[in-house]
């Protein structure tokens, strides 16, 4: 792990679990990064995911953000496929 | 003063109408609306088709947040609402079991109990973050609703 | 064809939602709206008061025939109305205690089940023959409420 | 009993009930009798119960009644005071 990265805890729901295989993990990124950023980087690690990610919205710390989001260090985010329940 | 309850849940437990509805009863309440979302076994809107079973997950410290969002939103609307319920059940839900409920209490029933807990739901389905899988006898796929935050929800 | 449930009572017993809630879910139904009527301990509208307990009476074959025709009522207006329940509880009646209610369901919940229930406990006010005696720590009175049925109603 | 006299069932319910002091009576009317017939009947037999029965409404076999409307024999008619529950 580079001094130099940030780390986030990322958290996956509903058809972003199922196509990544995770419901939580730790990563880097850049300092600096955009939601933008992370969705490049997800798509380029996962690309049987990443038609489905241009879908997905995120949130940062419980709120949701959109692609000009910057992400701090530490901060919790989930990514979230475009169904709700009820 | 008196302190309007708020209470709101995300749970694999039943739920209790009944036991809601005496947690946001206060001495000056007269009127409560409830809203309550059921599984269907059958749906005819659109392609018809059948369903077993749902699977419920939700990102439950992030639903609890909004749904405390939603209350505060509910209060500066109507004011005189003194009690609000939010739960929403998560895991494995057969057809016939209620799966969300909202509920609002007030003093009397014409000062916006119907609209504020029409309200909540509507909001209920738009930024609370839950999933839920459909499970069929053919198929099985998730299931898309009214999700539509807003940047900052 | 499926047979819509509508149930009316007139009861000494406790309300109890969830069960009432269970007997107007049919397979297609995905949506409820509920409203209950409790006896408030401190009134602030008007002059206030407290209140120790309400004595309440029914006359009950026309509350039931009354009951019945605002089914009937409710079905024209909304077409996609699944079950309905009214239930009215009589005798003496404590603080918290839910009093009345209706139960509205449908397969969705932008079809009405919202203006239904408002609509039933609005009727249920007007038409249905029930009474009610406030007893207080100063007095007891007769109270006053909205009924106002028209000749033939 | 009188031969040419219609039978009625009374109801009587919350203010008016505890006025009269019945529950329920058999009663006897003129044939051809309206409500505003009965109401001035009931107001005789009961002078402390006249004024509060000028405000109140009356039901035939259980539908509201105006002052015109004709009792038939057998009916059951119930005095309604103008209050009502919730």
């Amino acid at each position: 792990m580079s001094e130099s990265m940030n780390m986030i805890t990322l958290l996956l729901f509903a058809t972003m679990r199922a196509l990544i295989g995770e419901r939580k993990m730790d990563l880097e990124i850049q300092p600096g990064s955009h939601v933008r950023d992370l969705r490049a980087q997800l798509s380029a690690q996962y690309p049987h995911a990443a038609q489905a990610l241009k879908a997905t919205l995120f949130s940062i710390n419980r709120e949701f953000a959109t692609d000009e989001a910057l992400i701090p260090d530490g901060a919790e985010v989930a990514i979230f496929p475009q169904v709700s329940g009820g | 003063m008196t302190v309007f309850p708020t209470i709101f849940s995300i749970t694999e437990d039943e739920l209790n109408l009944n036991d809601v509805l005496s947690q946001i009863t206060l001495p000056s309440t007269g009127a409560a609306c409830f809203f309550t979302g059921m599984v269907r076994a059958k749906t005819t809107r659109g392609e018809p088709y059948q369903t077993d079973y749902l699977e419920y997950e939700a990102y439950a410290p992030m639903a609890e947040s909004k749904m405390k969002q939603i209350a505060v939103e509910i209060r500066e609307r109507w004011p005189s609402v003194e009690g609000i319920a939010m739960i929403q059940r998560v895991g494995r839900l057969f057809p016939g079991t209620p799966t969300v409920m909202i509920a609002c209490t007030a003093a009397h029933r014409d000062t916006g109990v119907f609209e504020a807990a029409h309200y909540g739901i509507d909001r209920l389905k738009q930024i609370v973050p839950v999933w839920k899988k459909e499970m069929g006898p053919d198929k099985q796929k998730w299931v898309e609703g009214d999700y539509s935050p807003q940047a900052g929800e």
